[in-house]
């Protein structure tokens, strides 16, 4: 059997060996899998969230398990842009990780400044920012950048000037109408976009009353999602002419090809690398594997081929 | 910080205890070699209808190659678990948790206090003192006699409560630990606990009471184990802003001294 | 220990004996359960949608099992309005059930013909009327109505002005926004709002590439969908100030319990009864034996109180 | 109509016939009263982590107060299935369907026809026959030896294949079956057929070719089981304006006449 091609190329100098990204916020900064796992062999590492200054993130219990799925409220707790570029980067160079940065912000400001360090010579040997765009504009009045049209355009717009590197903007599920962001992300600049984020729900603990979240609210992930996510990557891919990467409940490689067949041209794996985290590899390979059994010699022929 | 692994580890014994408690033994030689007391492994549970997580558990004792679980079936993970055949491959990764005990090198006699499955890592604690040859006493309480599991393994004397007088002592364990700390000289003492929340906290007042050093194994729940998510955080004080500052269990715990905790609100 | 009092007046004539209703969609016209439960003691069965015509329904397979949850494109096969009159109506009121219609329709005409109907003396029996809006306005290009305040709040004020018995508006989890669309539903004459209808999905036989519903699209529901739901219904709990109905994963009192310490006055189950049809009854009495055991001598004493 | 039931009845054997076939007996007096041949039960899979619909099942045969069900093990609800122990209890609700199996009052001899597991609502039906002391035959077909479960049990003329030819003739149930309907007196026979959807396909184009009256057994995924979701709905055909009409497997059906259905398009 011939291997496959499975190297998948987002445009602007984001080229993955393999379709599966680690998604971000379940993987931390690559390092912390340096024992059990071969970093450099996984399509892309997407690192944890990173902000302008340390954040502390939430008050705990930040996760909580559900039927099929898991809430999580982390917070974004990180050690900001500088503890990154010195502590986290040039040990992620040394392995030869590929490394997609995770950018989070409360105003465009805040987005600006950790681009523009990103994008300066100390950010070299990161190959694409994810602008995590689900989370409140404190000037806006907390209202979400990834469910507002015009916000995001202008956010998006601002980001695509500071910077030369593959911008891929992640969408909000927690929307009416995902085609519509998705072309305003994609006019204002975005090399690509990924969807999706997590969906808002909550869990109670019946007999207190007391929210099961220290912050109430949290993000469902997990194969619970898989069904609502694989329509919205679908629609995603519809609207714009860019390369969508498929998020949400992916626990293997059965999974993932759904993605791509729905027109995803890579993947993202997130609450999986909890169960396992070589759960990268592991289905990069179980796609590798289902590709060449089916006589597939490269995975972008299998590219929008849901018969829908 | 250690070294992690990852594999399929072969279960060699699944051990029933009593109704509550089982005692499980997988080779591992990688992680047996690198665990230290007081730090975890985590398990994935098998089965297509597992939970979603990977289960944390203490590292009980380390035999050769082997490494032990003492588990206490609480919810639908241990018990799945409990189902599982020798032979089976169990997903396990380990050892886990950078903050471990650290028997101090001053202290000249050392104090283990278990609530109930909270015995769990006390027993690799144990046979490592051991090794040392330092003073060593048990104290174990739980709620009635089924809630002593493993308490004829440990070879040092053993102070037991339960809460119901069925073994030992009537009332806390945290009563005959007071009295310990009182007729010792407690500077010289450690203490070194792993139990629910409301024991530790006990225990902690005690040893700000007396003056004696003292580290305490915590559990929350945890994603990844590995320190990557953020997930299993407490709060380890405040800064100047009067900002909580947060620590993950996983990772800078489980085991952290009574110092570097703050022990007003810990739900 | 004493029985507490389970009973619900959510207002305008529709009073439930006890705040367990089985959801549209999930219990036909009741009359398929009659040998199996007693439908005189559910809290309401909200019959399979209406609509003037029979509806043929989409093209099968039209459900399929997701993790925690299914999906389902019934497309509402129906026999129309003088068919549920005739056929349905009067054994229902025989047998003592307490009714809600839910109402479909593409166009506002659709609904008011409904709505009409059942408001005549030939509805007697039919307790109150559930809007269901997640679907496609015909005349407005297939948005859905549920999804576009303005044509919910139209379509709304135009069923107040056509109805004299309870309207309850059924929101659609879909959106951006779900206080907006209470608040709109709400000010438009709604009596009640209840919250969520499913969430949209797909799922795809991977090696054929082929949708695993015929109609592409379908409508989540099941425990995978809760925390989600228990959100949306808090978020609309806190928007508006007409009795909230909770709806979504609901298979078990405890759920159900959830659902009322966020504000919700009553609950429906659906997808749980595809398990047991008994689970309307069975719910409400896990939920009366939960008061009891807890002391509580009515359950409109637990409404509200979430310590978030 | 027949009266529906819905209790949780004890299990009162679980027979391993083979790997994958498997044939369970509950008790359930009313509901074995009331079946009749070609309907079916459901059964909610016990358990927490059980599948989130109940799974429908042909009743095989009624032995007085007790309801027999043969089934083939195909994924997580029949493997769990499987694991149940006598004593157990099941919830079980049927019977269901209003489309039985009507044997006609001028038939003069019956062909059963069934393809591995869908032999499994013809040995309840062959026990009605026989009571009528009508000539009966069954073709069975499976893909080896091994798919012929219960073929023993049928006290009549059985004809096998196989497509590995491993017992009976090699190749298809439908061509043993053709020869019969070519030989006989095809308009004074009917056939009763269940199993998967091309052999059902395949019999009912021997029926129309050679004038027999037939009716088939199907299968579509289920939520209600009771006609209450539409969720089964199969299309029997098309309105003057080209519209599809469609019926419930579980309420009109499963067993539907060969010229009820259109034949065409059937995935
Ligand atoms: C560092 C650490 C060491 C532990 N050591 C032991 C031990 O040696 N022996 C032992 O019996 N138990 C130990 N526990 C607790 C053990 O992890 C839980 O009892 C187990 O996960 C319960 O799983 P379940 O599916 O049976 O129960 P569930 O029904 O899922 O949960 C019951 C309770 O277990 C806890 N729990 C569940 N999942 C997790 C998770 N992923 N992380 C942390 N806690 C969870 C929660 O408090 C939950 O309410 C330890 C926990 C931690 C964090
Ligand atoms: C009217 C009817 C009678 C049946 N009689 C028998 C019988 O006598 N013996 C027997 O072995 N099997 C019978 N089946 C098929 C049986 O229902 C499935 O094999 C069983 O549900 C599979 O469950 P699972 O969890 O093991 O497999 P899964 O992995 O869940 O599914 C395997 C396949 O089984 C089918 N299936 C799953 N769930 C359902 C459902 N809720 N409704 C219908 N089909 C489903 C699907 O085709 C699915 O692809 C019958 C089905 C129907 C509709
Ligand atoms: C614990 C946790 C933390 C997360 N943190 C981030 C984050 O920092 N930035 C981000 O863009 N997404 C974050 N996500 C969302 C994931 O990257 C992913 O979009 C989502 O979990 C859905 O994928 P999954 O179902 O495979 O987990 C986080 C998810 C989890 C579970
Ligand atoms: C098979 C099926 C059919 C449904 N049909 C309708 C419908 O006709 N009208 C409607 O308003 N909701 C319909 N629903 C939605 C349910 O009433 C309910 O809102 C949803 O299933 C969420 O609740 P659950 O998780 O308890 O099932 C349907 C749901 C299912 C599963
Ligand atoms: S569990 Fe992930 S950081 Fe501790
Ligand atoms: S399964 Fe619900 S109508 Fe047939």
């Amino acid at each position: 059997m011939k291997r496959p091609n499975m190297s998948v190329d987002l445009g602007r100098g984001l080229v993955l060996a393999n379709p599966v990204m680690a998604a971000s916020g379940t993987y931390g900064y690559g390092l912390e899998y340096e024992d059990l796992t071969d970093l450099s062999a996984i399509g892309a590492v997407v690192v944890k969230g990173i902000s302008p200054l340390p954040r502390a993130g939430n008050k705990p219990p930040r996760i909580v398990e559900t039927a099929a799925g898991m809430l999580n409220s982390i917070g974004l707790q990180n050690p900001g842009i500088e503890n990154f570029l010195t502590q986290k980067l040039p040990r992620l160079r040394d392995l030869g990780a590929t490394v997609v940065a995770n950018v989070y912000g409360e105003s465009d400001d805040d987005y600006l400044l950790v681009v523009e360090r990103l994008s300066s010579s100390r950010g070299d040997g990161v190959s694409g920012l994810e602008i995590n765009v689900s989370c409140p504009n404190v000037k806006a009045g907390g209202l979400v950048y990834g469910t507002q049209p015009d916000m995001l355009g202008a956010l998006v717009a601002k980001i695509r000037g500071a910077t030369d590197k593959h911008v891929m903007v992640k969408l909000s599920p927690n929307v009416t109408n995902i085609a519509a962001m998705a072309k305003v992300a994609v006019e204002a600049g975005a090399d690509s976009l990924s969807a999706i984020n997590t969906l808002l729900g909550i869990a109670m603990d019946l007999e207190t009353g007391l929210p099961k979240l220290g912050n109430v609210t949290g993000g469902l992930s997990g194969p619970a999602i898989k069904p609502v996510a694989l329509h919205l990557a679908w629609r995603t891919v519809r609207a714009v002419d860019v390369p969508v990467i498929g998020i949400g409940g992916i626990d293997n490689g059965r999974d993932a090809l759904e993605f791509i067949r729905v027109g995803c041209r890579a993947v993202q794996v997130g609450t999986a690398n909890f169960r396992d985290p070589r759960a990268p590899l592991l289905i990069a390979n179980e796609m590798e594997e289902w590709l060449a059994a089916h006589e597939y010699t490269d995975l972008a022929d299998l590219v929008g081929t849901f018969r829908a | 910080m250690s070294k992690k692994f990852i594999a399929d580890a072969p279960l060699l014994v699944m051990d029933k205890l009593s109704d509550f408690y089982y005692r499980l033994t997988v080779e591992f030689a990688e992680l047996a070699h690198e665990a230290r007391p007081g730090q975890f492994l985590s398990l994935e549970i098998p089965g297509p209808n597992a939970p979603l997580l990977r289960r944390p558990f203490s590292i009980h004792r380390v035999l050769d190659d082997k490494v032990q679980v003492l588990f206490k079936v609480v919810g639908e993970g241990t018990k799945i678990l409990t189902q599982q055949q020798p032979g089976t491959m169990l997903n396990v990764m380990g050892p886990l948790g950078d903050g471990m005990f650290a028997p101090s090198e001053q202290a000249e006699k050392f104090l283990l206090v278990a609530g109930g499955i909270g015995i769990a890592p006390l027993l690799f604690l144990a046979d490592v003192l051991q090794k040392r040859k330092a003073e060593t006493l048990l104290f174990f309480g739980g709620r009635t006699a089924d809630d002593l599991p493993t308490k004829d393994d440990f070879a040092m004397p053993v102070t037991l409560t339960t809460e119901d007088g069925s073994v030992g002592e009537k009332g806390l364990i945290t009563v005959p630990l007071a009295a310990a700390l009182q007729n010792g000289d407690a500077a010289k003492i450690q203490v070194l606990a792993c139990g629910p929340m409301p024991m530790l906290k006990a225990v902690a007042e005690l040893c700000y009471r007396y003056g004696a050093p003292g580290q305490v194994s915590l559990e929350t729940m945890m994603a990844c184990g590995v320190g990557s998510c953020y997930g299993c955080a407490i709060e380890v004080g405040r800064d100047e802003h009067g900002q909580a500052r947060y620590e993950r269990v996983c990772h800078e715990g489980p085991v952290f001294d009574v110092n570097h905790l703050p022990w007003d609100d810990k739900r």
